[in-house]
């Protein structure tokens, strides 16, 4: 199967190749940008570099998903908070020093060799054939049904984070 | 209102407002400390258009700073005139005939007409209404277009001579002036609907911008801004000139002090104003417009004399000193917004920047005639 | 070697959303201007062509061949991605909006879902210009346009999910196609669904015109406050774009309000469906908006935030559980 | 060939910068920038009776960065100068200024022997384009500046001249 | 609870009342007066810049070079200056130049003259390019003028 | 092999998972800030989810568990976020800081 | 009545100087002046009796000594050539000769004192004016007091009037006066690095 460049499935190759540069470039200023808001510029880049991957995985609910409370809710409220706690001046993230910042290359270099050899390595089994694309309905259904405890558990949790993160960022003022 | 209080370990940043910037009307600049969008500390820095009216007084004869007056507060300029035309006619003792005092209280009081229309809407533009500035610049023209046809100017007069008015009015004014004031009394409810009632404009200013009673006091704010905090203080009545006691008008006093009090003051001004006009029309009597017995060049005794005007902005005085020649020796301009932007420091403190702006909106500034 | 037509097509289409986004953003500048005007008994742009009709493009001359300032002390790459980041999720939202029956670029199953996705990618792009620009007005404004969107998204998006359980769908064209007939059976008169749909789509509305910072909403851009707001430090096409941005999203906004709650591309009484029912529901919208700019003053923050939270997100909940109880009990 | 007969362009650049110039003459975008009284008529001038915006110029942007023309409108004082000219630098190019009334353009009433406080004129600080002269001038006048201005940048004139009799 | 609905309520109804008066002046005629194309009447008082008054008898200028006005004039933007005449009494002038960019247009020269020598020009709409343009040689514009 | 069909193949979701999730780790050890550990650990959970949804669309039987793992995954970290930068929040009220070694008084 | 009252309060602080002014040609009624120590107290008073503060200023008398001195020279010269010119008509009336004229009109001339050149230059003053007024009832009073130029020092009273601060700023701008004790005594309304005062009589630019 060779597909060339100018077919639906050569052209989906080609910005899937561009999605993969996004994601890993947006990995790499997420790590290793000395400015922290062009770190989670990073990171939004990287998101939306997996929810295009996600798209090619059959889910554009999830694709989507991941852009609406990643890219839109995450990023954001960390550039917030970035905006919160250093509002005067441009802070310089200084790098540890020493041994650290090689050995921490190292070790997770060697890290993600291992897990991805391992990906390589293991035949996977194939299952059969899949019933369908994980429709929404599907999705929706599975929710509701086989999972709708942890469905509800995750509600419980959120809610809880909620109104925890709003009594430790009101902590700090006091009504006047 | 501040609903909280500011810690002190919060970050606070420095923010100039101005020297030009839209809400200050001109080139006020304000050092705002802010926490965030709390308002902990501001000094307005002044200056930055001072015109060295003071100055120039000194070096000119007493008619020659006549065109200044009105430079100082273009937008009530007529009032500039009769505060300092006044004056000098009580230091050289002349008297003014009773057509041209009509005739001053009936332009001025226009003047404040179309100066508080240009306050209301600049202020609902600094509240981010844009169309009411344009109503009231519409309404404004009309006044704009009677004086002109008196005064030959249209912002900047230089009307009122010593010992009466430098010309008399034309057959089509009085119906013009009335036929304005009908034409306003009809677009009034308009405003008042539009803007006045207007929920999102309520929210921005009931409650906002507290000015106490004895904050005015300690600050010296006069003019609707004490109006607003209950303070039944009007030059007009207080301390009677011109036609003033003959005339039936009422000072609109609202108690609550905040941005809608001094809001409301100006906007019943308007109607008083209306009334003024309309009566002292109904009342003008036929005479010479200009004292005869004038003297060409004014040369008042040795002295130190004040008269202090009300204008669109508050108690306006001027102090001369004069030693008998024909220039003043010391010229002393009090303008009522200096020391009404004086307690503005105190005031927004502990403020969201907004409500700052609207504060500031509702103290009327014009800052040629603070920094002078 | 040849192009496959699916290939074609979505590329006319995207050429065509493009332009369409473009020319949309041009003339609503314009409409806007002689509204403003007409509002305020004044004629508005006149000599510039007829009708002052090639004021746009006299604009967009002028802001093209303007300098391009990157001004001392920015984060020079936020600060020109930035304007990127407002414009193209924008368009990207307009590829799943039908504005005909066969007039759609793609039609996704969940297309609403997507449009929500790319608008709140908008706000990141202001954020990091306004960061970007490294002034205290536009950092002010960027915090204000955050807590503005997070505070309206929610009531928004609970109006749309009680919108989607009454429908049934996230597919823009299909919910267009439930509301087939005449206007009774829009959504925004199905009272046997809920009685409270006028109301939702008020809700809705107001929050459309929250997250677009259109007035009185737009403390984000604040004139008599913070200058430009986000945009202070923009010069020339940098500031076009991030204007390109701002009308594109009204226009999405206002589309999906139409598909939403007025019935999309079907005509009132049942008659002769298609895309000119859409763009006049569209404009009429967009008219609205432009006619509130023009006549309220500006919110502040926290009644923003107490209309938000204290009136808008308690009507929505009520209307959810309305509209739930509705579809249960019906 | 001969350096009598040069042959023109194969691209007319001079018709380009004509369009560009029709553009930019067209959508001169002012300065919020009042400084006195001038700057009441210059918002006389926007509001309904006088209408700058049929000349496309009613765009009045309160950041320096997105403005073309620079209305300086009132008395330029000594403290306020370094300003000025920091809010004129910190425009794009191409820009213009427009002094308008007296004290910008000269100083005005307030030029007097002796004085400390003012800048004579705007010239004194950067290059004036246009000149409206009159205390304040009428907003007719600063009409007429905005169209002499497009004349300087387009090179002709678009519109009738109204004579005064 | 009735109060909070109150409020909305009202509020809202507030809004709309908004709304319908800026459309009502949607749908109105508009008060421009397209000023290039059509102009205002300038009244008969109105000031602009001073001018020689040109004498119907003599059809020269009224100006006998008292100085007056110079003297008035707070700014001193006007110089006159004259040369003796033949043979008889008084000056005839010879230069009178306004200053126009000094000029606060008080009018105080005008009523200082006694021989009704200055009135005001109707010039309202003055613009150009060089400032230079606005100091009047009002002698050779009035002999211009015939 | 024809990199145009990557995108068919389960390795390269694998290893870009691999890839996420190491840079997540190398930024968790070499960032000193609570946000730059936090944007680190939101690569972490990146990688995993990729994963999941490379499984899930290859492997899996049932085409919805990864998907919804995955959601829950994108549920946990919101709520992560918001916790995490409401304790930055306030621990920068309290030290003035978010370097990680001046709040030493964590440690006890 | 306010005025009452607040003549009684003054009158214990400076007894002398109080004068009633008449309103129609002062617009006044009541002018005071105390010495610079004494501006603290006099401003508590009215303090109390619920004054607000219209405005301060001051004026530069610049000359003024000198010039009553030239007066005070020149009327003295004219006294004593009028006095001269009598006691010779006298004289001549008596029938005296002109030396004896002349003799009594040195004499005369002689008897009228002539005030002396100063040895130190004019100890001149300058003037700093505070105007009160109140809201309840029409009462403006002139609170006046002088200081000397070469050392122009006036206890503040902005803590008493915080309004008076900027009022006291401008008047240091404009006369170079010291208000002792301000808390920010920094040019208001000229350049931030002026260090001319523009309203001095002896002030050139």
């Amino acid at each position: 199967m060779e597909p060339s460049l100018f077919t639906v499935e050569g052209l989906a190759g080609l910005l899937f190749l561009g999605l993969l540069g996004v994601t890993l470039a947006g990995a790499v200023i997420a790590t290793c940008s000395t400015n922290l808001i062009r770190a989670v510029a990073g990171l939004a880049l990287c998101f939306l570099g997996v929810a295009g991957l996600y798209y090619y995985l059959n889910s554009p609910f999830v694709a989507l998903m991941q852009i609406l409370i990643y890219v839109g809710a995450i990023c954001v409220t960390i550039i917030f908070a970035v905006m919160l706690a250093e509002s005067s001046e441009l802070k310089r993230l200084r790098q540890r020093n020493g041994l650290i910042g090689p050995l921490g290359i190292l070790a997770s270099g060697i890290l993600s060799w291992a897990l991805a050899g391992m990906a390589l390595k293991t035949e996977w089994y194939k299952s059969a054939c899949q019933a369908n694309d994980g429709s929404l309905a599907r999705l929706g259904e599975a929710l509701l049904t086989t999972y709708s405890m942890s469905f509800e558990l995750i509600s419980v949790v959120l809610f809880v984070a909620i109104v925890g993160s709003l009594v430790l960022a009101r902590a700090g003022r006091s009504k006047a | 209102m501040s609903a909280f209080a500011q810690t002190q370990t919060n970050e606070t940043f420095v923010l100039n407002l101005g020297p030009q910037h839209p809400a200050t009307h001109g080139v006020l600049r304000v050092k705002l400390v802010m926490d965030g969008e709390y308002i902990v500390d501001a000094e307005p820095v002044l200056g930055y258009i001072h015109r060295m009216h003071e100055k120039m007084g000194e070096n000119r004869t007493w008619a020659q700073f006549m065109p200044n007056t009105g430079r100082m507060d273009y937008l009530h300029a007529l009032a500039y005139n009769h505060g300092y035309v006044s004056v000098v006619e009580r230091a050289a003792g002349i008297e003014v005939p009773e057509r041209a005092e009509y005739l001053r209280v009936i332009t001025t009081e226009l003047n404040r007409i179309s100066s508080h229309l240009l306050w209301f809407g600049a202020f609902v533009l600094d509240l981010g209404g844009f169309s009411p500035l344009l109503y009231a610049f519409d309404d404004r023209e009309q006044i704009l277009d009677l004086l002109e046809s008196v005064t030959g100017s249209r912002l900047t007069y230089c009307y009122f001579r010593f010992g009466g008015v430098y010309n008399d009015i034309d057959e089509n004014f009085a119906a013009g002036a009335r036929a304005f004031i009908k034409r306003l009394r009809e677009r009034m409810p308009m405003y008042h609907a539009l803007v006045t009632k207007n929920i999102i404009l309520m929210k921005r200013l009931q409650e906002i911008g507290p000015i106490s009673e004895e904050m005015c006091r300690k600050y010296g704010a006069t003019g609707p801004v004490a109006r607003g905090s209950g303070i039944n203080f009007d030059v007009r009545k207080h301390e009677p000139y011109s036609i003033y006691p003959e005339l039936r008008f009422d000072v609109p006093v609202y108690t609550e002090g905040d941005s809608m009090a001094r809001y409301m003051v100006r906007m019943d001004e308007i109607e008083q104003s209306m009334r003024i006009v309309e009566q002292a029309l109904d009342k003008l009597p036929e005479g010479p417009v200009m004292a005869a017995k004038a003297p060409k060049i004014i040369k008042p005794a040795k002295g130190d004399y004040y008269h202090a005007v009300e204008t669109a902005r508050g108690s306006f005085g001027v102090r001369v000193v004069s030693d008998g020649s024909n220039t003043p020796y010391r010229l002393k301009l009090r303008s009522p917004t200096f020391s009404n932007l004086s307690l503005f420091g105190e005031a927004c403190r502990g403020m969201l920047l907004p409500d700052a702006l609207a504060l500031m909106g509702s103290l009327d500034l014009v800052i040629p005639e603070i920094d002078r | 070697m040849s192009l496959h037509p699916e290939v074609i097509r979505l590329l006319i289409f995207l050429v065509g959303i493009i332009a369409f986004a473009a020319l949309n953003a041009a003339y609503l500048v314009w409409l806007e201007r002689k509204e403003a005007g007409h509002i305020q008994r004044r004629i508005g742009p006149k000599e510039v062509g007829p009708f002052g009709l090639l004021q746009p493009l006299a604009d967009g001359i002028k802001l093209m061949t303007k300098q391009l300032i990157v001004p001392a002390g920015v984060d020079p790459i936020l600060f020109k991605i930035a304007p990127i980041l407002v414009m193209v999720p924008a368009i990207m939202s307009f590829v799943t909006i039908p504005y005909g029956e066969n007039l759609v670029a793609r039609n996704i199953d969940i297309g609403l879902l997507m449009i929500f996705a790319f608008a709140s990618v908008n706000v990141l792009g202001l954020l990091l210009g306004a960061w970007g620009s490294r002034n205290k007005y536009a950092v002010i404004s960027a915090a204000r346009v955050v807590s503005q969107n997070v505070a309206y998204e929610i009531p928004m998006l609970i109006t749309v999910v009680t919108l989607v359980m009454i429908t049934g769908t996230m597919n823009l064209h299909e919910i267009v196609m439930q509301q087939q007939g005449g206007f009774w059976n829009w959504n925004i008169l199905n009272l046997a669904a809920s009685p409270l749909m006028p109301v939702a789509f008020l809700i809705f509305f107001v929050c459309m015109l929250a997250e677009t910072n259109r007035a009185p909403f737009d403390m984000a851009e604040a004139e008599s406050e913070l200058i430009a707001g986000a945009f202070t430090e923009y010069p020339g096409m940098g500031f076009g774009v991030f204007f390109m941005g701002e009308y594109a999203n009204i226009v999405i906004g206002a589309s999906v309000a139409t598909i939403l709650f007025l019935g999309g591309w079907q005509c009132p009484f049942g008659l002769f469906p298609g895309v000119h029912w859409f763009l006049l529901k569209m404009y009429f919208l967009i008219f609205t908006v432009i006619w509130i700019r023009w006549t309220y003053p500006r919110t502040t923050f926290y009644s923003l935030l107490n209309l938000s939270w204290k009136i808008l997100i308690p009507i929505s909940f009520f209307n959810l559980i309305l509209t739930s109880a509705m579809i249960k009990v019906f | 060939m001969g350096t009598q007969n040069i042959q023109p362009p194969i691209v007319q650049f001079a018709q380009l910068d004509k369009l560009l110039a029709l553009g930019r003459a067209n959508s001169l975008w002012p300065m919020t920038f009042g400084l006195a009284c001038c700057a009441i008529e210059m918002m006389a001038t926007g509001a309904s009776r006088f209408d700058l915006a049929r000349f496309g110029a009613e765009v009045f942007r309160p950041s320096p960065r997105q403005c073309d023309v620079m209305i300086v409108a009132g008395t330029i004082s000594k403290k306020m100068a370094p300003a000025v000219e920091t809010l004129y630098d910190q425009m794009p190019e191409p820009k213009w200024v427009i002094a308008m009334g007296n004290c910008a353009i000269s100083g005005g009433p307030f030029l007097f022997e002796g004085q400390y406080g003012i800048v004579e004129g705007a010239e004194k600080l950067f290059p004036v384009d246009v000149f409206i002269p009159g205390c304040p001038p009428r907003p007719e006048a600063l009409i007429e500046g905005i169209l002499e201005l497009e004349e300087k940048v387009t090179g002709s004139r678009r519109f009738p001249r109204v004579e005064v009799g | 609870m009735i109060d909070y609905l109150k409020e909305i309520i009202s509020g809202t109804w507030s809004l709309f009342v908004g709304l319908g008066i800026t459309i009502k002046y949607f749908f109105q005629p508009v008060v421009t007066v397209q000023y290039p194309r059509q102009t205002l009447p300038m009244t008969p008082r109105f000031r602009g810049h001073i001018e020689l008054v040109r004498d119907e008898e003599t059809g020269g200028t009224k100006c006998v070079v008292c100085g007056m006005c110079q003297k008035a004039c707070p700014s001193g933007c006007i110089t006159v200056e004259g040369e003796k005449k033949e043979g008889g009494k008084g000056k005839v002038l010879s230069e009178y130049t306004l200053d126009f960019t000094k000029c606060s247009l008080c009018g105080l020269c005008v009523e200082s003259c006694n021989f009704g020598a200055i009135t005001f020009s109707k010039d309202y709409n003055l613009a150009g390019l060089r400032k230079e343009a606005y100091v009047f040689d009002l002698k050779k514009r009035l002999e211009e003028k015939k | 092999m024809n990199i145009l069909v990557l995108n068919n193949s389960l390795d390269t979701y694998l290893v870009v998972g691999a890839l996420l999730f190491g840079f997540g780790c190398y930024g968790m050890v070499q960032r000193q800030s609570f946000i730059g550990m936090l944007i680190a650990a939101e690569l972490i959970l990146a990688g995993a989810s990729v994963n999941f949804m490379a499984f899930n669309r290859f492997l899996a039987p049932n085409p919805t568990v990864g998907q919804i793992f995955t959601l829950f995954i994108m549920a946990i970290a919101a709520a992560e976020a918001a916790i995490a930068l409401s304790i930055i929040v306030a621990v920068y009220r309290n030290y003035r800081s978010i370097d990680t070694e001046d709040v030493v008084e964590l440690n006890g | 009545m306010k005025l009452n009252a607040i003549k009684q309060a003054l009158a214990v602080i400076a007894p002398e100087a109080l004068a009633e002014a008449e309103h129609a040609k002062k617009g006044a009624l009541l002018d005071v002046t105390v010495s610079a120590t004494q501006v603290v107290e006099a401003v508590s008073v009215l303090d109390k009796e619920g004054f607000f503060i219209e405005a301060i200023t001051g004026v530069d008398w610049l000359g003024e000594k000198e010039n009553a001195h030239k007066d005070a020279v020149a009327a003295a010269k004219k006294k004593a050539q009028d006095a001269g010119k009598a006691a010779a008509k006298k004289v001549a009336d008596a029938g005296g000769d002109e030396e004896a004229q002349k003799a009594a009109q040195k004499e005369a001339e002689a008897g009228v004192a002539i005030p002396a050149a100063p040895v130190e230059p004019f100890s001149e003053e300058m003037e700093v004016v505070y105007d009160f007024n109140n809201f309840a009832e029409f009462c403006r009073v002139v609170l006046r007091t002088r200081v000397p130029r070469s050392n122009p020092e006036v206890p503040t009273i902005s803590h008493i009037y915080p309004g008076a601060n900027w009022h006291e700023r401008e008047t240091h701008d404009f006369f170079g006066i010291k208000f002792v004790g301000h808390p920010y005594l920094a040019p208001l309304l000229l350049p931030e690095d002026a260090d001319f005062h523009p309203l001095k009589k002896d002030f050139h630019v």
